[in-house]
């Protein structure tokens, strides 16, 4: 790389960075640490690329933005973004970050609910926005239909099944798992603990897909050299910037929070942690896309419907749906650093969770 | 219940309205709009109230229609107090606006205060009918009011105003939104209803002809703090053989006259009265 | 959401004169006002204390909102939540401070589309009152346009909106929403513009056409000066429909900084502090007062051409 | 008469002509630019989805309709209920006054979290009170102001007959305050089908068209977001055309129209005693 | 620019207004207001209509002014078609309401037709000083409409009509909504100010007395389809000479009841029209 040459130049080098955007899927928070700490860390700029990060939110579709030509990269879930392939969306998944799902399904550990059969006649919540396609997909597998239960549309918060109106909550191990964990029971005053729920884990239950993947556009990768280059630039400090977060997840949590995120100090450590821990270990080395679950992903969107009858998509994802050519050759350029590209090591920390999660 | 209870009401040996230095003073705006005023109706008598506009003519009404209390002085209808009248519905009222409500058919319009007292439907249909027929507009019945003309309207009006057969009508500028032709065609069509029914009329106006061709005496107002000018008595002869030739005759005329000059001697020299 | 009501009848009539406009008559108006308020947060609380903790439930729905300090947080702590820090972090501002701040944001959004509105509000009457034609087939296309659910929309304008560059220009995602923003403001003044527009009455435009004034002196001698009363009410219509406006676009269209934004991501941590969510629906309650106060005070310059309301 | 048959065959004809127009250049633009569907879906590729989706389209048309007319009865009901009581009182009028001055112009949609909570997430009651008070606000206004619209000289006649205050309220004050309510209620009736539809963003049961049209537009599947936005629209239309009906049968001048300028429908044009175009005449319709 | 050019408009030879054969069909409605209506009004000469209401008296006038055309017939005003006169602003007119604009001054008011027609600012100022004086309203320049009685209201649409010293003044039912009083008053002024201008005046009016103390000439119409009835010259001496004692003359009577006769002769028999 010739990035360290750059950035030698001195403070007027900015000017020969090249702009890069990335729309992010949700608003600043831990999920995005490696992200961000890539820019805080300047490895961005080591890279020659001058990025920004773009939030998200409500019902903001990264996918569009990056077909639109808001921004260059997106990161988007891949059955959401495999909707929008079939849609006309011209994009390719060129690195997939979270190896597993980091969807639970959480119900009280008295209601029964052990399994996704135990689904039949509840209450299901769900954020709604296309992330409701792994309980159809799950509730598929099991041979259940879309209307054998009622689906409720979950605020984001918990509220809706700390307060019953839900038998069985969607909730990401990141974040929703830990604002359950946060709350007070107001029969013991304490704060719940885990054995007060039973939760049921996607990537065992059946249903799982990826998740958090960097999207591309197709044609850019196909015909401009230059978009292909910045492509590995930018994934080359993505992966410096996730081994950080893995290394050092406080500090991590302290650039999340500086960049807005208004999660509470020991709630954004613990989404660090727990965000570590669905990219590492990567066994194949991190954003190396696995077919397999690439195929059950495609499997699953392919057999899932709503309850208004339609399904995510109809027909296989062309294949120009993913490659690991990009990813390749930024491990290959990381090869001589010093860089544990698949996480052997990696250790999650201990976070103690406290009320509200300040 | 009916309609008409001859013992009570029909023999009249009692005066109309009886006012006695009645004044009126409205606070708010401090105006003094009546003061002292002293007037007597007789029973079937036919008064007009003339003056300019602001003289109080309209307020002098609503006392004695007891739409307003008196500031002072007192005031008999028919031997009692204007409140017990009012709820004895010894008088009908009309106004400039006919007044009639919109949704309600012209029958139902004129049956409306029998109907807030209780007589029962067939009675009413009845009433109602001889109405019409009184003010010539039996087919009018089904209609809705703004399906008639101006005129039609304030038959309507005073169609309703006889409708509980009161002995004293009060009029409150009847015509004054009509045509002059119309106009002289309501008045010929007035003497005669009220001919008819013996009511006592107090009838406020602004047209000298019309308060000389309709009146057995015209009290002439003069204005801030309203009081009774003069009083001009009439001698057109009986309401009921008064025809239109009278308009053209020298008597009225020279009553014209008298009613001007009394009008202009308590009105203010011109110039200062902007109005 | 708010309703288009005062265009649909005459500006309304001041209260006759010697009723109501005394200065006690004033004081009392403030002070039920006060009172009403008050009366609202003594009721909350009352009905917490006393209601039943999971609500009224008949049948299915829940007709009664439950009780817990999750649904209905104490009024105080509402009030002392919003001079509390937003977060613990070191040199969080206090949470009012940065509510006001993410209002005067979207105070500034929904002013633009505001003013987008009242332009093409305006443009849409002067050409309805220019041809008749024009009136018949565009109204009711008006009157449904507002049947539409803008948030559909919102997608839809942002994506439009980026692939727009135009020489140094460049389209900010703060237009889109401020032009979604002006998608419901538009209607009221256009509404309220074009029966201000035709207020005056057949007399005054014989008068008008005696003196053989052509259209445009007509419409600035008569048509405008008449539609002021007319249209004052529809622009503060129009500027609390801006806020609304602004408010929901900034959810869909996922802009952050203002205090739509703001309502849905405190909602999402609603669960450990329920009382800091009300932070930022009190300022939407205050922006649209203060969007919908500003309006009122060009009323003031105005008075001249009110004076229809007092005397007719 | 031909020329009267032909004027409102215009005013019929020209919406409609517009509407077709702006329908057929849509489709134009779409075939002819070769506009994917992605980007701007063709109103034929909108009804296909329509067709394609009916039964659950028809379903989400059901469960926001019915959230909307719970909201829209509902507030009528607690409008015209409080109006007529600060008709009455000059208390209530007083502590009513600014409430609703300030519900007037604050963004009623962002209670919705927060009524979530309160209600239930698995109830639709939370958005059946954003509907509702939506309603209110349009419904209360008018009702007030049709309470006051009687004219002096009616109630000078009720006291000269010496009504009770209860028929008074029965015979006068709410016949005349009747068209004013009813233009209320159709002013409302959007506010309610779009109130219930943008609170279905903000969480409760899915099903409705708000929810479906988010959970299309998440995945890209714009024709059928479209296609759930259509049904916003007709349900939209549907509350209108339904409440206007309603508005013109109850009022007066509307129900019987002048139909004919001969001589005895006319009124002189000296006499403003016409007083039946007191009813309120709608810019809307 | 100059307010007056003697040269074209004082030395008036032509009639003011002539209309030959006027017709007027309104195909809406199929109502023939106008049928073959002959007039001319000399310069100078005032002119009452007078007719029962609905017999096309404003749409003549309308006509006259140009707000509406004929269906048939011709009209000249001053020798040039009824739009040219309406361009060159031959007329003034004048409504049974003022018609002011509420947002301006009593004086901006006056000025709006001088504002219009480009004269500069300090022309229209003094002009609208002398028509105040006129009026007799001197001190009322700075005050707003609503700040006026009707009659003041209606002195300042006369002061308006006359701003840019037409040679003909239309009016219709200009003092119709104003008190019987006050009314004669304006009358009287109207004859001054007449006198001072020497302009020609077609006035529609519902009021006997009123056109019979106006006019030169009363102008007697019949109803559907509105014909002239009859033409009943006046002779009441010159206006500026005509005082309120007038009013009380014999000559004045008889020819009131001159109009009146003419006037219920073309009327239909009473009952048949229930206006
Ligand atoms: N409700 C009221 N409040 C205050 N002042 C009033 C009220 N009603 C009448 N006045 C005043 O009392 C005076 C007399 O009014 P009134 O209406 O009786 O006059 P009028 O003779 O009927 O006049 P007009 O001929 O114009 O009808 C006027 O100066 C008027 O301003
Ligand atoms: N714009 C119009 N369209 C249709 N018919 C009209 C129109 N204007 C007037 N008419 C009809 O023409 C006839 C004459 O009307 P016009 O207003 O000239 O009567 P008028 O003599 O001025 O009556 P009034 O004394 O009531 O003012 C009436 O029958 C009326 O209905
Ligand atoms: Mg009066
Ligand atoms: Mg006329």
């Amino acid at each position: 790389s010739t990035s360290g040459d750059d950035s030698g130049g001195g403070d007027g080098g900015s000017d020969d960075l090249t702009p890069v955007s990335l729309q992010l899927q949700w608003l600043p928070q831990g999920q995005f640490a490696g992200y961000y700490a890539a820019l805080d860390q300047g490895f961005f700029e080591e890279e020659g690329l001058d990025v920004e990060i773009i939030p998200s939110g409500g019902d903001i579709v990264p996918q569009d933005a990056l077909v639109a030509g808001d921004v260059d990269y997106a990161i988007a879930w891949v059955p959401k973004a495999l909707g929008s392939i079939e849609a006309g969306a011209n994009i390719t998944d060129i690195a997939q970050i979270f190896q597993r799902s980091g969807t639970l399904q959480v119900a009280w550990a008295d209601s029964g609910i052990e399994t996704v059969a135990d689904f039949e006649g509840k209450r299901i919540g769900s954020w709604g926005f296309g992330n409701e396609w792994e309980i159809f997909a799950a509730m598929a597998a099991e041979g259940l239909d879309s209307t054998s239960v009622e689906i409720i549309t979950q605020d984001f918060n918990m509220n809706a099944f700390l307060e019953g109106d839900i038998d069985a909550a969607q909730a990401m191990t990141y974040n929703e798992y830990a604002q359950l964990l946060e709350s007070t029971d107001p029969d013991t005053g304490e704060l719940y603990q885990p054995e007060d729920f039973s939760v049921i884990d996607y990537n065992e239950a059946g249903g799982a897909m990826l998740q958090d993947a960097i999207w591309a556009d197709t044609e850019r990768l196909e015909s401009d050299e230059e978009y292909q280059e910045t492509t590995v630039a930018f994934l080359k400090a993505v992966i410096k910037g996730w081994a950080y977060a893995a290394s050092d997840p406080e500090a991590a949590a302290d650039i999340t929070i500086n960049e807005g995120s208004g999660w509470g100090l020991t709630h954004e450590l613990w989404m660090v942690n727990e965000t570590n821990k669905l990219i590492w270990p990567s066994d194949n080395g991190i954003g190396i896309i696995d077919e397999e679950a690439w195929n059950s992903t495609v499997e699953g969107a392919l057999s899932a419907t709503n309850e208004s009858g339609a399904s995510l998509i109809t027909e296989e994802p062309p294949s120009t749906a993913y490659t690991n050519e990009w990813i390749q050759m930024a491990h290959d350029e990381l090869e001589g650093d010093d860089i544990d590209l698949t996480g052997a090591d990696f250790e999650p920390i201990e976070v103690e969770l406290t009320e509200g999660g300040e | 219940m009916t309609l008409h209870n001859p013992s009570v009401k029909s023999v009249q040996t009692t005066d109309a309205v009886v006012a006695t230095g009645v004044s009126k003073v409205f606070d708010a705006a401090g105006v003094t709009a009546l003061d002292g005023v002293d007037l007597v109706v007789r029973a079937g008598e036919f008064v007009s109230l003339i003056g300019p506009s602001g003289c109080g003519k309209s307020t002098l009404l609503r006392l004695i229609a007891d739409l307003d209390e008196p500031s002072g002085g007192t005031l008999q209808i028919f031997g009692k107090s204007a409140k017990q009248a009012r709820i004895d519905q010894d008088y009908g009222i009309a106004f400039q606006q006919a007044g009639l409500l919109p949704w309600r058919t012209v029958a139902a319009n004129i049956e409306l205060p029998l109907e807030l007292h209780g007589f029962p439907k067939a009675q009413r249909a009845d009433r109602s009918r001889e109405l019409l027929d009184l003010v010539g507009l039996s087919d009018f019945g089904q209609r809705y009011p703004d399906e008639l003309s101006g005129g039609m309207q304030q038959r309507i009006a005073i169609a309703r105003a006889l409708a509980e057969k009161p002995n004293l009508l009060l009029m409150d500028e009847p015509f004054g939104a009509l045509d002059e032709m119309t106009r002289e065609r309501m008045q010929t069509e007035l003497t005669r209803i009220c001919a008819e029914t013996g009511a006592a009329v107090v009838f406020v106006t602004h047209s000298i002809p019309e308060a000389v061709f309709l009146s057995d005496r015209v009290v002439v107002m003069s204005p801030r703090p309203g009081r009774i000018e003069t009083v001009v008595p009439m001698a057109l002869g009986p309401a009921h053989e008064r025809g239109d030739q009278i308009r053209e005759d020298p008597t009225f005329f020279s009553m014209v006259t008298a009613v001007r000059e009394a009008l202009h001697q308590g009105a203010p020299a011109r110039g200062t009265d902007n109005r | 959401m708010t309703a288009p009501s005062a265009l649909d009848a005459p500006p309304a009539v001041r209260p006759a004169r010697g009723r109501g406009t005394s200065p006690r008559a004033n004081l009392m108006r403030i002070g039920l006002g006060a009172a009403a308020l008050l009366g609202i947060a003594v009721v909350w609380e009352l009905y917490k204390w006393l209601g039943p903790s999971d609500g009224l439930v008949i049948g299915e729905a829940r007709l009664l909102p439950r009780t817990s300090d999750l649904a209905m947080p104490h009024i105080p702590d509402m009030l002392t939540r919003l001079f509390e820090p937003v977060t613990r972090a070191d040199g969080s501002p206090p949470l009012w401070l940065e509510v006001a701040n993410a209002a005067a944001v979207t105070l500034g959004i929904a002013a633009v589309g505001w003013l987008l509105g009242l332009i093409v509000g305006l443009a849409l009457s002067l050409v309805m009152v220019r041809w008749r034609l024009a009136e018949s087939s565009l109204m009711p296309w008006i009157v449904l346009s507002q049947t539409v659910p803008l948030i559909a929309f919102a997608p839809v304008v942002r994506s439009w909106g980026s692939r727009i560059e135009i020489g140094a220009f460049e389209w900010q995602d703060w237009m889109s929403v401020a032009l979604i923003a002006s998608y419901l403001a538009f209607f009221p003044i256009a509404i309220g513009a074009l029966r201000g527009l035709q207020s005056p009455t057949a007399m005054h435009n014989d008068l008008m056409k005696s003196y053989a004034a052509g259209w445009w002196a007509t419409l600035i001698k008569l048509r405008l000066p008449a539609s002021v009363p007319y249209l004052l009410p529809a622009l503060r219509l129009g500027a609390a429909n801006a806020v609304v406006g602004a408010i929901v676009a900034e959810v869909s269209t996922g802009l952050r900084g203002g205090i739509g934004r703001m309502i849905v991501q405190y909602a999402g941590q609603a669960s450990g502090d329920p009382a800091k969510s009300w932070g930022p629906i009190f300022g939407a309650i205050i922006l649209g007062l203060l969007a919908a106060g500003s309006v009122a005070l060009i009323g003031g310059g105005l008075r001249n051409y009110r004076r229809a309301e007092v005397s007719a | 008469m031909s020329a009267r048959s032909r004027d409102t065959l215009v005013r019929a004809g020209a919406p409609v002509a517009l509407g077709v127009f702006v329908l057929v250049a849509w489709q134009l633009i779409v075939t002819v630019g070769e506009i994917d569907d992605y980007l701007l879906p063709s109103p034929l590729s909108i009804a296909g989805q329509v067709v394609e989706f009916w039964p659950s389209l028809v379903a989400a048309v059901g469960s926001t309709g019915l959230n909307a007319l719970i909201g829209l009865v509902v507030g009528s009901v607690v409008g015209v209920g409080i109006a007529l009581l600060a008709s009455l009182s000059r208390v209530v009028d007083y502590l009513s006054a600014p409430l609703v001055a300030g519900l007037a112009v604050v963004p009623i949609v962002a209670l919705a979290p927060v009524l979530n909570t309160m209600f239930g997430a698995d109830s639709e009651t939370g958005r059946r009170t954003i509907a509702g008070l939506a309603v209110f606000v349009p419904v209360f206004i008018n009702t007030l102001r049709g309470l006051r619209q009687t004219a002096p000289v009616h109630r000078d006649l009720m006291r000269s007959y010496a009504a009770k205050p209860g028929q008074v309220v029965r015979v006068l004050t709410i016949p005349a305050a009747r068209p004013y309510i009813f233009t209320g209620i159709r002013i409302a009736s959007s506010l309610a089908v779009i109130s219930a539809l943008v609170a279905e963003y903000f969480g409760g049961p899915r099903g409705g068209l708000g929810s479906l049209i988010s959970s299309s537009a998440a995945t890209s599947a714009y024709a059928r977001a479209w296609a759930y936005v259509v049904g916003g629209i007709v349900l939209g239309l549907l509350f209108f055309v339904v409440t206007s009906a309603l508005e013109r049968l109850v009022t007066p001048s509307a129900a019987f129209p002048h139909g004919t300028t001969d001589s005895t429908t006319r009124t002189s044009s000296t006499s403003s005693t016409n007083l039946s175009n007191t009813a309120p005449r709608k810019e809307l319709t």
